[in-house]
């Protein structure tokens, strides 16, 4: 009991916000180190005007990667984030488009679907108890074939539905202060991460999600319905790829249905640069913000650099590797 | 039995691909024969198309159509196809053999030396320009990018071509690949993007960035790009005739499926397109949505 | 007899621990140095700085009278140091030979296995420990108490000169236990040292010559273990004397039926039990390993499917299909395998002991009230003594006593009506086991049901008011609790393999 | 838990061989009922050519599984085998082509490099405490760069190395037995399938393996330098990726430096079909194959019924969860 006083001892809660961000410091440190060479390296990058675009270029994979973090830290993995994106997409352009619908049913219709979908995926993991790696992927390719199938293999555009490209483009903040024109895609980014930051820290589906990743068989001898608060994890993350789908709908003012492959692998990297572990029962939004952001100044340094692409690839998985070496290091000294 | 003619190409949710679908079903209806249609993901699964190519002659078809995507690849599949009496046409690109008996397609290159042609005009003959490309290996991406920078070279020794990069046909990594280029060289003049989802990239990346005065050239066409030569924003594009390889494909399959005397080459042309003659009944016929 | 081992002013610190300070320990050849001390004394630390598993902050450290400098588990294995550790460390998905032979597989030539070497030199080794086990069963598929004798097994295969056992015996029952004293007598002779360590005061008298104590990571003394009274040790360990009292029986035949089971069955584990639990009651369940106690208990608790069988709380039928139906009828179960079944160990203690009870913490919003939680944490760490450095420490990093003390907290917040322990003083010190006794009396004197699964017969004969006794997954009988039974009697009954018996007063 | 106590206990050995196929009888079981299932939907399905064209379609991802397999039965992963193989394709390119050396010297030199490769990811692992997720995605990126970087960008052709095309397309088998014309690349999978399952139930290499998987840290404190076993799996799955570059490259006769990205999730896929768990510790090269070949079937036999393209992907999907999910029943019951 003596030794109870001798640390600060800090809390779920406070290691999420608090310390996450003092733990994280030394991995921001390599974003910062990663955009001084930039700065260097080229007079163009550190303009408004870029660091703007790479907040944007981070919008979608960010959401993607914090849909990604919750199921990482049950201890899944969701590789259907990408098309479930697309999917919502074109559920978005039906009911705007095609159906004619108000704005906030083509909203509502894209995060429900995506919850829905994340709840099929939840449930073939928790009550069929296929693994999370077969049920995504087959979830992947289903959503990919639909998203072909009910679009017509054809790209749906918003143009009757004034103000959805503003979802992304337009800028809240930008009308506010003119000097800071974030697009509202990156301000929705924050609040998604913001909001699963506080979900994961604070309530009590967060505490179950860190739990099953611990130790899922405790949790359920605990007297917990493990497989519901799985589904509800799947579902939530689900829900958020919905967001994600009207994010790049807006952007793109159409839904591409033949996008997403590839995006769930570039999620998962960053939940993982951003130090949650593949294995469950930790892990920080904010470092997933961390590591989409890295990956983000990564690509758009290299090419306002005009680096060859083949040798922009080989610098990425390089610094990829480089990015996380230093992240050890930094905690093997802790 | 049913006259069967599988079209095995290099893509298939691309639109372009979509509209050369477009076409092989026009004239599957108008001919009473029977087609699929099928291609891999992306211009990279060369292996993948040969797997499609073998499932395709194990349904004993009556002929086949083939845009390879590497052509030597294909070459045992097609003497196997040759064997068996069953006739080859290649569409798209041509394959470096005697098997196939025509090849409709379009001259990428020659195409993309027009865009050059238009770029220098639009931008007065001197200036920076970049390129927007979908791919740094497939056929396509390589005659359209060095068709593009060849014509500038040797025509235009004013121009510098500043950097070319590629964002995979993919809309959004278009878009992203544009904002950095215009990040990195404000004083650009121009942008090609070689294909739809590149030229798709580069208007929403110009418009994000709010430059004016970009001269954006496009290829292919869909609705995005239509809207973007009517609003102004893109100044033209390269349109080849997707449903005219289609349709001619299909039926120079089953003329040679018949025994008929099919042409070796069926250029099925190119068109550069604006604001003037978008709505022209010559090109509107070879554009798509 | 030449000294073995000498270590002198040991110092270890874990962030906000300090675990070890200027320990001295010694070990001589042809001896049994028995290590005490209550949950986090250090013994486990002092231990893996002897097996070079961390390394020491300072002091010296002899071998065969040589200073030494460990760099890690090789090294002590070249010196002759083999351990087994209190947590299992084995590989689950191996078979049993394979996991005792890893790293000294016998090999034909070109790397390849000689399998049939492998197996035939566990073989011999289990003969040594007069133990049936198939050298090529899968560990995973073992209980506890098997998985523990392979660690045994594994220790034993070593040869090595030094041997420490960190409680070797939690998980084993009387036979076995006498069967690994053989052993370590064989052991002793041919000039083995062995430092044991264990929280069963009886075994000190039976197997041990020199007893050190421990308290706080500090060295308390040491003592001849044949001329020290257990008491004088007791108090070394603790600081006080602990007191000792008996079982009394209260009147229940007036009490309300809480829990009953009738005619449950799954496969051969359980074959037609019945019994029943009165509130206020303690009912022990007495029997060898792998009798199918832990089977029942589970089977009730819905963890594990019943083919067929009847759970009736408060009298009414209840469906329990998983252990949250379970819970909703209040009913509580805590494991005998805390790292598998009883802690998210990458949590902190504060999230574990609140884990059966989120809901209590959380309004509509599902929004937790962290300062709640962390009141009630610190309580239960006051009450039941864990030691930690704060009630956010994870688990993990407890020793095993204290991890164990965590898990009860959670079922002692939880509150339900019928709590079933499973082997509930599982590694838990002299000290902490009165306080839990206690706390169990007081449990069903409030009016719960208790069902007590012990290994230990003292233990279940000082807290039961009766006593149900298993053999072969059936209920071989009820005897009633208190000085007329004697160990005697449950052991005719946990041996009573005939079928020909039928469980005895069921409400008895 | 309890249920696993009830059945006899297979020793490792005979889970892989005897066990190993008895177990998988059933994952096989679902198998055969695709190839009769698509037999009687079409006639044109169960050919001679067309069950030789499945074998062949299953080969370059059957040896990419079974590296895979090793990898992943250790608790890692490894995205970098499908960019490991073309990388050693080039490499075999490089050398025959542009140098213009003797054959041996191009397969040594494939191989080798895969090992080597293999090698580098082993120790960012092992040595360099980097999540195999992310070490192997940095080097998925490294290689896919590297590739086009010493290929110029261009497909490298084997015209000039007479008998390259028929390591994988040419029929040892055939040329002895007319009427059953194996091409060498298939007998070439089976040689590797065999010889990794031998290396995994008979050796040194194999025990660790497993042991890695099962439980790092115990190996670990039994003295066993489990950094040198670990660098050695992925050295020897990087050597397997070479072999399979070998086979591709010969198959389509020429190095395509672009392809690869996207094998790498076929092979997992595969991997965990045929009932390798992700988590390490169990897993079986047969069910691998019996994994690549339920895949190859299923794309086989939906192209040869002619399925709308997007349909075929729904149905890959949804038939994918669901030979895993009878494979779950299956075990549950036994
Ligand atoms: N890796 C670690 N990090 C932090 N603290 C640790 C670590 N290992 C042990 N401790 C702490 O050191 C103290 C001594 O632990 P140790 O395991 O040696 O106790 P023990 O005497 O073996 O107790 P028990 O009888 O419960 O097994 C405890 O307070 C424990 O919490
Ligand atoms: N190694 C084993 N292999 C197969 N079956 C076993 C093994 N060990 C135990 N069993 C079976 O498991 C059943 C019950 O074991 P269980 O663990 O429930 O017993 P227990 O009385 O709780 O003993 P313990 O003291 O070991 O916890 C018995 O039917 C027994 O035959
Ligand atoms: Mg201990
Ligand atoms: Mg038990």
């Amino acid at each position: 009991m003596s030794l109870a006083r001798t640390t600060p001892a800090p809390s779920i809660f406070s290691r999420l916000i608090d310390t996450g961000a003092h733990q994280k410091l030394l991995a921001f440190a390599s974003l910062i180190l990663l955009l001084v060479g930039f700065s260097i390296a080229s007079p163009n990058f550190m303009q408004t005007s870029n660091m703007i675009a790479i907040l944007q270029a981070t919008s979608v994979n960010g959401v993607l990667a914090v849909a990604a973090t919750l199921v990482i830290i049950t201890g899944g993995i969701d590789l259907s984030v990408g098309t479930l994106m697309t999917f919502c997409a074109v559920i978005a352009g039906i009911v705007l488009t095609n159906l004619g619908m108000p704005l906030p049913l083509g909203i509502l219709a894209a995060v429900g679907t995506g919850a829905l979908c994340g709840l099929c995926s939840g449930t073939f993991i928790a009550k069929m108890k296929i693994p999370p790696f077969i049920a995504t992927l087959g979830m992947m390719l289903i959503l990919k074939g639909l998203s072909l199938v009910i679009s017509g293999t054809r790209p749906i555009y918003f143009n009757d539905t004034p103000g959805f490209d503003q979802i992304s483009r337009g800028s809240l903040i930008g009308d506010l202060i003119p000097a800071l024109p974030i697009p509202n895609g990156v301000l929705i980014l924050f609040l998604v991460a913001a909001a699963a930051s506080y979900i994961l820290g604070r309530t009590v589906l967060g505490r179950y999600t860190f739990a099953l990743g611990s130790n899922e068989e405790a949790v359920r001898l605990s007297g917990v319905n493990t497989d519901r608060w799985k589904m509800a994890v799947y579902a939530l993350a689900g829900g958020i790829c919905g967001i994600a789908g009207l994010l790049i709908a807006s952007r793109l003012n159409s839904a591409q249905p033949a996008l997403g492959l590839g995006y769930e692998l570039e999620a998962i990297a960053a939940v993982v640069i951003g130090g949650t572990s593949l294995s469950g029962g930790r892990g920080t939004v904010l470092g997933t913000l961390i590591g989409a952001l890295i990956m983000a100044v990564l690509t758009n340094g290299l090419r306002v650099l005009s680096v060859a692409q083949e040798w922009q690839t080989v610098v990425t998985g390089a610094i990829i590797i480089l990015a996380v070496y230093a992240d050890m290091m930094r905690k093997k000294k802790a | 039995a049913d006259t069967y003619v599988p079209l095995i190409s290099k893509g298939f949710q691309h639109q372009f691909w979509q509209a050369v679908k477009a076409g092989a079903d026009q004239a599957a209806a108008d001919l009473g024969v029977t087609i699929t249609f099928e291609g891999p993901d992306n211009e990279t699964m060369v292996d993948r198309q040969i797997d499609m190519l073998s499932a395709a002659l194990a349904k004993k078809p009556t002929a086949i159509g083939f845009a390879a995507l590497d052509s030597q690849a294909a070459i045992p599949l097609l003497k196997q196809a040759k064997e068996a009496g069953i006739p080859v046409i290649a569409f798209d690109s041509g394959v470096d053999s005697d098997i196939p008996l025509a090849t409709a397609s379009t001259d990428n290159a020659a195409a993309a030396a027009l865009a050059a042609d238009k770029m220098a005009e639009l931008i007065g003959g001197a200036g920076k320009v970049a390129v927007v490309a979908h791919d740094q290996t497939s056929r396509t991406g390589i005659d359209r990018r060095d068709g593009f920078l060849n014509q500038i070279q040797a025509k235009y020794p004013n121009i510098e071509v500043v950097t070319v990069q590629y964002g995979g046909g993919d809309h959004l990594k278009s878009t992203e690949v544009t904002k950095a280029i215009l990040t990195a060289n404000p004083d650009l003049k121009g942008i090609f993007g070689t294909n739809e989802g590149s030229a798709i990239g580069v208007v929403n990346g110009v418009s994000e960035m709010g430059t004016k005065d970009l001269v954006i050239i496009g290829y292919d066409s869909g609705k995005a790009q239509k809207d973007a030569i009517r609003s102004g924003l893109m100044a033209g594009a390269i349109t080849q005739n997707p449903v005219g390889i289609g349709y001619e494909t299909v039926k120079a399959a089953v003329e040679a499926a018949q025994g008929k005397q099919v042409p070796s080459h069926i250029d099925t042309g190119f068109y550069y397109y604006d604001n003037s003659n978008i709505d022209d009944p010559k090109i509107a016929a070879v554009l798509y949505d | 007899m030449t000294d073995l081992v000498r270590m002198a002013g040991i110092e270890k610190r874990f962030p906000g621990v300090h675990a070890l300070r200027s320990v001295s320990f010694d070990l001589r050849s042809g001896e049994v140095h028995a290590l005490m001390g209550e949950n986090g004394a250090g013994k486990s630390t002092l231990m893996k700085i002897l097996s070079g598993i961390y390394p020491k902050d300072d002091g010296v450290m002899e071998i065969h009278g040589e200073a030494v400098e460990l760099d890690g588990p090789k090294a002590a294995q070249k010196l002759g140091i083999g351990i087994i550790h209190q947590e299992l460390s084995l590989m689950n998905d191996l078979t049993v030979a394979q996991n005792i032979f890893i790293g000294r597989e016998p090999r034909l030539r070109f790397g390849r296995l000689d399998e049939a070497a492998l197996n035939r030199k566990a073989a011999e080794i289990f003969a040594s420990m007069n133990l049936h086990l198939d050298p090529k069963t899968i560990v995973g598929e073992l209980t506890i108490a098997r998985q523990q004798m392979v660690e045994i097994a594994k220790a034993l295969s070593h040869r090595s000169r030094i041997l420490i056992m960190d409680e070797p015996t939690a998980a084993l029952n009387d036979a076995e236990i006498a069967e690994l004293f053989t052993i370590i007598r064989r052991l002793k002779a041919d000039g083995v040292g062995i430092i044991y360590i264990s929280h069963k005061m009886d075994e000190l008298k039976r197997i041990a010559d020199r007893v050190t104590v421990m308290r706080d990571g500090s060295y308390v003394g040491t003592v001849e273990a044949a001329d020290t009274p257990i008491s004088t040790i007791i108090s070394m360990m603790v600081g006080r004397e602990l007191t000792n009292d008996v079982v009394d029986i209260p009147d229940l035949s007036q009490a309300d039926v809480l829990l009953e089971v009738e005619g449950l069955n799954r496969g051969r584990e359980i074959r037609d039990v019945s019994f029943s639990v009165r509130k206020g009651e303690i009912l022990g369940f007495a029997g060898l390993m792998g009798a199918g106690r832990t089977e029942v208990a589970r089977a009730i608790f819905g963890a594990d499917p019943r083919e067929s069988g009847e759970i009736k709380v408060h009298g009414r039928p209840c469906a329990i299909a998983s252990p949250s139906d379970a819970v909703k009828a209040g009913i509580g179960y805590l494991s005998e395998d805390r790292k598998h079944f009883g802690l998210a160990t990458g949590m902190d203690v504060r999230n574990n002991i609140a884990l059966a009870s989120l809901d209590r913490f959380s309004g509509r919003t599902g929004v937790l009230d962290e300062s709640a939680m962390r009141d009630t944490a610190r309580g239960y760490i006051e009450k039941l003594g864990i030691r930690t450095p704060s009630d956010t420490q994870e688990v993990r990093l407890l020793s095993g006593g204290n991890q164990q003390k965590v898990v009860i907290a959670k079922w002692l917040y939880r509150d339900c009506d019928i709590l079933i322990f499973d082997e509930p003083t599982r590694g838990i010190d002299i000290g902490a086991k009165s306080e839990i006794y206690k706390l169990l009396k007081q449990l069903a004197a409030e009016g719960r049901a208790i069902i007590v699964i012990s290994s230990e017969l003292p233990e279940v004969m000082r807290l039961s008011h009766r006593i149900a006794v298993m053999c072969e997954g059936r209920l071989t009988g009820i005897l009633p609790g208190g000085a007329e039974t004697t160990q005697e009697d449950i052991m005719h009954l946990a041996t009573l393999r005939a079928p020909v018996m039928q469980p005895e007063g069921a409400d008895a």
